[in-house]
């Protein structure tokens, strides 16, 4: 493991926009995907800036009711679809996903490189839309009226959220391919990291769940362009249909969203305490788990949707078995650190505070999983808190995480820790600010995507502005720091962190082929005791 | 805005169920999460390292924990469910007593009408300690009708009929809000809903009557119409005679029932031919197109009236308390 | 295991070390594909079975309008191309060049023929105004309140066939690719993947067209005879 | 490291095995049409969707050949079903109960 500058590696063994554009090296193609979610990423935040600057006041003075619905659609369109569900998986799974099992690239990767162009041209459409005049109909999309009433861009935005849908089915399916296929010699099932165990269990909802999304989508541009009836009611059509199409994609979308988070949280805590994540079979089951009852309870978003009270009834039921595995998650992560060898770098704070706001989070999804809750509560800032403490304070979280304790193996470079501290600190205040008040704000009963509302409720959306401010800088700064360390970060060896995985058995950043020589595994994941005595030191 | 106000106000006799449902989860809640931030702070500190090359034994696991720490969670979510559910049972049935109101939402307002034939839009006046049924639709697209202060919620749908009903224990002025986003103007769909003694009801009631009760606009499209040119009184031609009509059970050509409830009898104007009553051809025309959503509910209210009637919210044939799960499987009224 | 700085070849690229694996890769691959396209038409036959229990008489005589004899008889030219399919790629695990070109063409003018087919019918309910949405639509022996749900069982038959003749012509894309492959020569009895997999596709369009027929040419035909 | 790879496909079928199937087909395609101007009630759906099922196991066990794949491959198709049986099933929950109580958009 030399580390001397001219080494040879993914970075440096080419040169030119068109080694980039035309590359098959999944560890490049992660890259292309870290530039397009983070534009994306911002696009989204821009909008969230100013919903919340619309709602510091009663009124609606600073964009007109039609300008703030384009606002909240356009914002969870772009946050969802083309930054949050690619975020985690196809930027940090395509990296290091083939390297910690120790192959030398996925199964496919043309296909994985044509993802890629797919998620671009779908984004290249909804962008276009957003430029031309944005659509209106919430991210839901629900009919009638976006196939006879909405006067946007909705057949660009959801042909855009069509193909990136291509893009998503891709990486599942190579990601699937590659895990039965690919592993080293020695590299059994039960020796994987639990991060690739939890893009697994993301890539099966991947393939299982999306390609309903994209036939809802069809079914909605027919409606929409050439009036065929499916879902039109002055027909016979019902309404309510799609809805069940929607969210049997978009429950499950949520476990992709936060699965691949949960297999981030599971090596930082690991790493960071050096311990085999406690239960490791549990952990590794349960995401498994997640994405197989994930598709049982989409009926909990149609509660008061005129969905029978019989198919409310077991849906609710059904919604309460997603908890277990969720749960089991958070408790062995805890154990994990029992009798652990803890250090505070800037991925463990990340992940304790993912651990933190994804419990908020998932507890009180409980809430809206009860009926007798959710008829008042539905359709409220409390879920817009919900969704927003699972998303927001679980994946970015951990996403974050991941960033920060892969980035010496991505660049090559160390992140400056105190800013990376600090900036993890604002950013777990500023989010509780945001979003707290939504809790309350919700049972008190202020409706969602409202661009006006009523003057008692504004003492709590001021919080809640100010706290987004707050989370906006905590956002900002590792764009800069980052930015900064590629050329003045202090250069990083093979394994910073005393990390067990295969990643950190090879250079950094990895040679083009990932290894020099195919890793043959002898060990179960997390095995501290081959890198002891090693470079353990940590700054 | 100087008062700040962080739980909003108990309006029904639902309100204080959701209440009491709500505490029981945040004691949960509070508990875990205080459990998991409690553990991971004190973990923390506890074993934090001390030496840069220190090596923790890796612990072993056992299936106690992991078996505990699923068991008692389920256990605890099988209680939310059920208490959920039970709440939402209650919030799904009316009584067999309630007073029925209609509701047609549209972009961007509520119309409301009384059977007495008040109209109101975006105001519903409502009298305390009686419940209240109300039957909706829209005419455009879903809207959802949400009124905090009685911690219930129903989508109003095109096409269809749904039902939320609420018995309100304070006088007061509470919000009423469009839940479902529903375009431009979605957040500018909101109204009051004015809870009254009963005496002031009557009284507001009787005061604006003028447009004449629901059931006899009902009356009078019904003769405008022409439906009376066919539907007599007395049986005589081709036709059903409607009275009674309302709350039995029809038997269909073909064999099957259906129960005549709102649906059924929306769906006997708007699309005759669906269901075809045994004995009879398949003359009657549509209304489709001819009639509005209003109109319709004025229909229905006729004929609803003129259905068997005892005294209101006692005798068990009454025509609410027919609604009830009286044939299930009976042919449904899908739409 | 084997050392990576082979050059690369089509049966084995980089990333694999044998091609047993790989070709085994592409396999499972095209089989997870297919599986997107169960849940992808799935949608479809959700809201299919759906209205179909809401409105089965109008449904049963929508039915009774399209053509059964002529459904069953391009039933017959898609079995026939995927006949013609499976022995191409019979001919390619043999490494049989010109069989493989042969039997590809023979797919290609069945799927052609199927295609048609469909045009032909499709034309007809042009002629027949029983296209959903347009002011004239009209289906005979229904009355003017059912013709709401008539036309929701055309939407569901444009659409179900439409994205089915789509597949069609992807996969029509695919055959002539393989084509001009093959003639180049290409394949061998020690690669053959590609047709083996776009086999694999091919047959796949031909099962939905399978069910299709049935659901919306021939249930409760009886019923209006 | 694979899982098992019990050499797929290095199994040739024989012309004639396809021909058989293929005839199979095509006879099944005249009955179900046949059958389907015969009125059976409720068993004529039946009828039809049993046709339609033999006809899919025929093109995937031998021209899709099922048969001789990996364990993986006929994990992968049972899933897939069962995946639309949960899409459809689910569904239904709602769709078929709208009426159980008796109260309409309940
Ligand atoms: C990453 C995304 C994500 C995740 C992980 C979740 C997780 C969960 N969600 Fe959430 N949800 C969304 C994103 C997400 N959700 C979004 C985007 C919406 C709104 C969409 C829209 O309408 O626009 C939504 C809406 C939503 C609704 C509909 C609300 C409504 O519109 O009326 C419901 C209802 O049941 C729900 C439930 C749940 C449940 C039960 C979980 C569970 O998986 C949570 C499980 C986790 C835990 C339970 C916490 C950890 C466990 C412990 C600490 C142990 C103690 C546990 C017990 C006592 C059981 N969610
Ligand atoms: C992954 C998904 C995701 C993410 C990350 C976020 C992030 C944020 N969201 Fe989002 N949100 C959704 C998904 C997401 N949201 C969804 C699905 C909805 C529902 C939409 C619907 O109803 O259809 C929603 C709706 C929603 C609402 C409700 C709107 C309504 O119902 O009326 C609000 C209101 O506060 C909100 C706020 C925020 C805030 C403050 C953030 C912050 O975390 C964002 C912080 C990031 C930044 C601030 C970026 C930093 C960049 C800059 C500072 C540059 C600024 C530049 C300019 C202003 C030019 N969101
Ligand atoms: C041309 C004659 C005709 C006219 C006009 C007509 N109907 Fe009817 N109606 C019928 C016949 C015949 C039936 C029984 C067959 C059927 O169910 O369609 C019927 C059935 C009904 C039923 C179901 C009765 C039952 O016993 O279940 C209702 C309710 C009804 N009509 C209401 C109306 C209303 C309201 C109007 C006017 C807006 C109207 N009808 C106009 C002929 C007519
Ligand atoms: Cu009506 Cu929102
Ligand atoms: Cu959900």
């Amino acid at each position: 493991m030399q580390l001397t500058a001219e080494r040879e590696h993914y970075l440096n063994a080419s040169y030119g926009l068109k080694s980039w554009l035309l590359t098959k090296d999944h560890k490049r193609i992660g890259l292309l995907y870290l530039f397009t979610i983070t534009l994306f990423f911002f696009i989204g935040g821009a909008f969230a800036t100013l919903i919340r600057l619309e709602l510091l006041t009663p009124q609606g003075d600073l964009v007109s009711d039609d300008v703030y619905n384009r606002l909240f659609t356009m914002h969870a369109i772009a946050m969802i679809f083309f930054f949050m569900i690619p975020s985690i998986p196809a930027v940090l799974g395509n990296f290091f996903l083939p390297i910690m099992i120790g192959a030398r690239d996925l199964a496919f990767p043309r296909i994985n490189l044509l993802s890629w162009y797919l998620l671009v041209a779908g984004g290249a459409f909804a962008l276009f839309a957003m430029i031309a005049g944005g659509v209106d109909t919430g991210w839901t999309f629900y009919t009638p009226y976006s196939t006879t009433y909405a006067n946007g861009w909705v057949i660009a935005t959801a042909l855009g959220i069509f193909i990136a849908g291509f893009s998503s089915i891709l990486t599942g399916l190579n990601f699937i391919v590659t895990v039965h296929r690919m592993r080293a010699p020695g590299m059994t099932w039960f020796r994987m990291p639990l991060f690739v165990w939890a893009n697994y269990a993301t890539s099966l909802i991947q393939i299982l769940g999306t390609p309903v999304l994209a036939v809802t989508i069809v079914l909605l541009f027919v409606e929409r362009v050439f009036h065929l009836g499916i879902f039109d009611p002055a027909r016979g059509g019902d309404p309510v249909l799609f809805q069940h199409l929607f969210w049997f994609y978009s429950h499950p979308a949520v476990y992709i969203m936060v699965l691949p988070g949960m297999g981030v949280i599971s090596e930082v805590i690991s790493t960071f305490s050096r311990k085999p994540v406690f239960g490791y079979a549990f952990v590794a089951f349960s995401s498994v788990a997640i994405a197989v009852l994930g598709f049982l309870v989409w009926g909990h978003h149609l509660f008061v949707s005129t969905q029978s009270a019989f198919a409310g009834l077991v849906f609710s039921f059904l919604s309460y078995f997603v908890a277990i595995p969720s749960a089991i998650k958070v408790f062995n992560w805890t154990a994990t650190l029992y009798k652990g060898s803890i250090s505070f770098e800037t991925p463990m704070l990340y992940a304790f505070g993912f651990i933190g706001l994804f419990t908020i989070g998932g507890l009180t999804g409980l809430f809206l999983a009860a009926l007798g809750i959710d008829i008042h509560v539905t359709d409220t800032y409390f879920v817009v808190a919900h969704f927003h403490y699972v998303m927001v304070g679980g994946t970015i979280m951990a996403f974050l995480a991941g960033m920060h304790f892969w980035w010496p193996k991505i660049t090559g470079r160390m992140y400056p820790e105190g800013w990376a501290k600090l900036s993890a600190l604002i950013v777990f205040v500023g989010f509780n600010l945001t979003f707290f008040p939504q809790f309350i704000l919700g049972y008190m009963g202020m409706p969602r995507r409202y661009h006006a509302y009523p003057p008692e409720f504004q003492v709590l959306n001021v919080l809640s502005t100010a706290g987004a401010s707050v989370l906006a800088i905590g956002y900002l700064m590792p764009m800069v720091y980052f930015t900064w360390s590629l050329k003045y970060g202090k250069v990083a060896g093979a394994n910073p962190w005393g990390a067990t995985g295969l990643e950190w058995k090879t250079a950094s950043p990895p040679p083009v082929h990932n290894f020099d020589e195919t890793p043959i595994v002898t060990h179960d994941a997390y095995d501290y005791s081959t890198v002891h005595g090693e470079e353990i030191q940590v700054g | 805005m100087g008062n700040i106000q962080l739980f909003p106000v108990q309006g029904s006799t639902l309100a204080p169920e959701v209440d009491h449902l709500l505490y029981f989860f945040l004691a949960v809640s509070a508990f875990f999460t205080l459990l998991i931030f409690c553990a991971i702070f004190f973990l923390a500190i506890r074993y934090r390292r001390r030496a840069a090359n220190e090596l923790p034994e890796a612990g072993h696991t056992g299936y106690t924990l992991e078996i505990l720490w699923s068991v008692i969670p389920f256990g605890i979510t099988m209680v939310m469910f059920t208490w959920g559910a039970s709440v939402f049972f209650k919030a799904a049935r009316p009584p067999a007593d309630a007073i029925p109101i209609y509701v047609v939402g549209k972009q961007w307002m509520w119309k409301l009408e009384h059977m007495e034939g008040r109209r109101e839009i975006n105001e519903l006046h409502i009298p305390v300690g009686k419940p209240v049924r109300l039957t909706m639709t829209s005419e455009d697209v879903i809207h959802s009708f949400f009124v905090p202060a009685f911690r219930t919620k129903q989508d109003v749908v095109p096409g269809r009929y749904s039902t939320v009903w609420f018995q309100a224990t304070k006088p007061g002025k509470y919000h009423l809000f469009c839940a479902e986003y529903c375009g431009t103007r979605h957040s500018g769909m909101i109204g009051w809903i004015y809870a009254m003694e009963p005496q002031d009801y009557e009284n507001w009631l009787s005061g604006g009557a003028a447009q004449g009760s629901l059931a006899e606009n009902g009356k009078k499209l019904f003769q405008d119409l022409a439906c009376s040119n066919c539907h007599k009184e007395d049986n005589t031609g081709r036709c059903p005679a409607l009275p009674g009509v309302f709350g039995s059970t029809v038997h269909l050509t073909g064999g099957a029932t259906v129960k005549a409830d709102e649906a059924y009898i929306r769906e006997s104007i708007l699309n005759p031919q669906a269901k075809i009553v045994a004995g009879y051809e398949p003359v009657m025309p549509t209304f489709q197109g001819l009639v509005t959503e209003d109109q319709v509910l004025q229909l229905i209210e006729y004929v609803r009236s003129i259905g068997a009637k005892p005294a209101p919210g006692s005798a068990p044939n009454s025509p609410a308390s027919a609604e009830k799960p009286a044939t299930p499987g009976a042919a449904p009224a899908k739409r | 295991m084997a050392d990576h700085s082979h050059t690369e070849t089509l049966d084995l690229r980089v990333q694999f070390d044998t091609a047993e694996q790989q070709k085994d890769c592409s396999t499972l691959g095209m089989w997870i594909f297919l599986i997107t396209e169960v849940m992808f038409f799935g949608g479809m036959f959700a809201a299919y079975t759906i209205y179909r229990q809401f409105y089965p008489e109008v449904f049963a005589i929508a039915s009774t309008s399209l053509n059964a004899k002529i459904g069953a008889f391009n039933t017959c030219v898609l079995l026939l191309s995927s006949f013609t399919m499976v022995m191409a790629v019979r001919a390619g695990q043999l490494g049989k060049q010109k069989a493989i070109v042969g039997w590809l063409i023979l797919t290609l003018i069945f799927g052609g023929a199927f295609l048609g087919v469909k045009g032909i019918e499709w034309h007809e309910k042009f002629v027949e105004h029983h296209i959903p949405g347009q002011a004239e639509f009209h289906l005979e022996g229904l009355p003017q309140s059912e013709q709401g749900h008539a036309q929701i069982f055309f939407s569901l038959y444009f659409s179900m066939t439409g994205l089915h003749a789509l597949h069609m012509v992807v996969g029509a894309g695919m055959l002539i690719w393989l084509l001009l492959e093959a003639r180049k020569g290409t394949f061998s009895a020690k690669y053959y993947t590609p047709i083996d997999v776009g086999g694999l596709y091919w047959h796949f369009v031909d099962i939905i067209w399978i069910f299709l027929f049935p659901l919306l040419y021939l249930i409760d035909r009886h019923l209006k005879v | 490291m694979q899982d098992e790879i019990d050499s797929p496909q290095h199994h040739v079928d024989s012309a004639g095995t396809y021909v058989a199937v293929l005839v199979t087909l095509l006879f099944l395609t005249i009955l179900t049409t046949a059958v389907a101007y015969v009125d059976l009630g409720y068993f004529s759906t039946v009828i039809a969707l049993g046709i339609a099922c033999t006809k899919m196991l025929l093109v995937a066990l031998f021209f899709m050949h099922i048969r001789h794949s990996t364990k993986l491959t006929k994990l992968v198709v049972v899933g897939g079903l069962l995946w639309l049986a949960i899409l459809l099933l689910l569904t239904l929950t709602d769709f078929a109960t709208r009426t159980w109580i008796g109260v309409p958009g309940r």
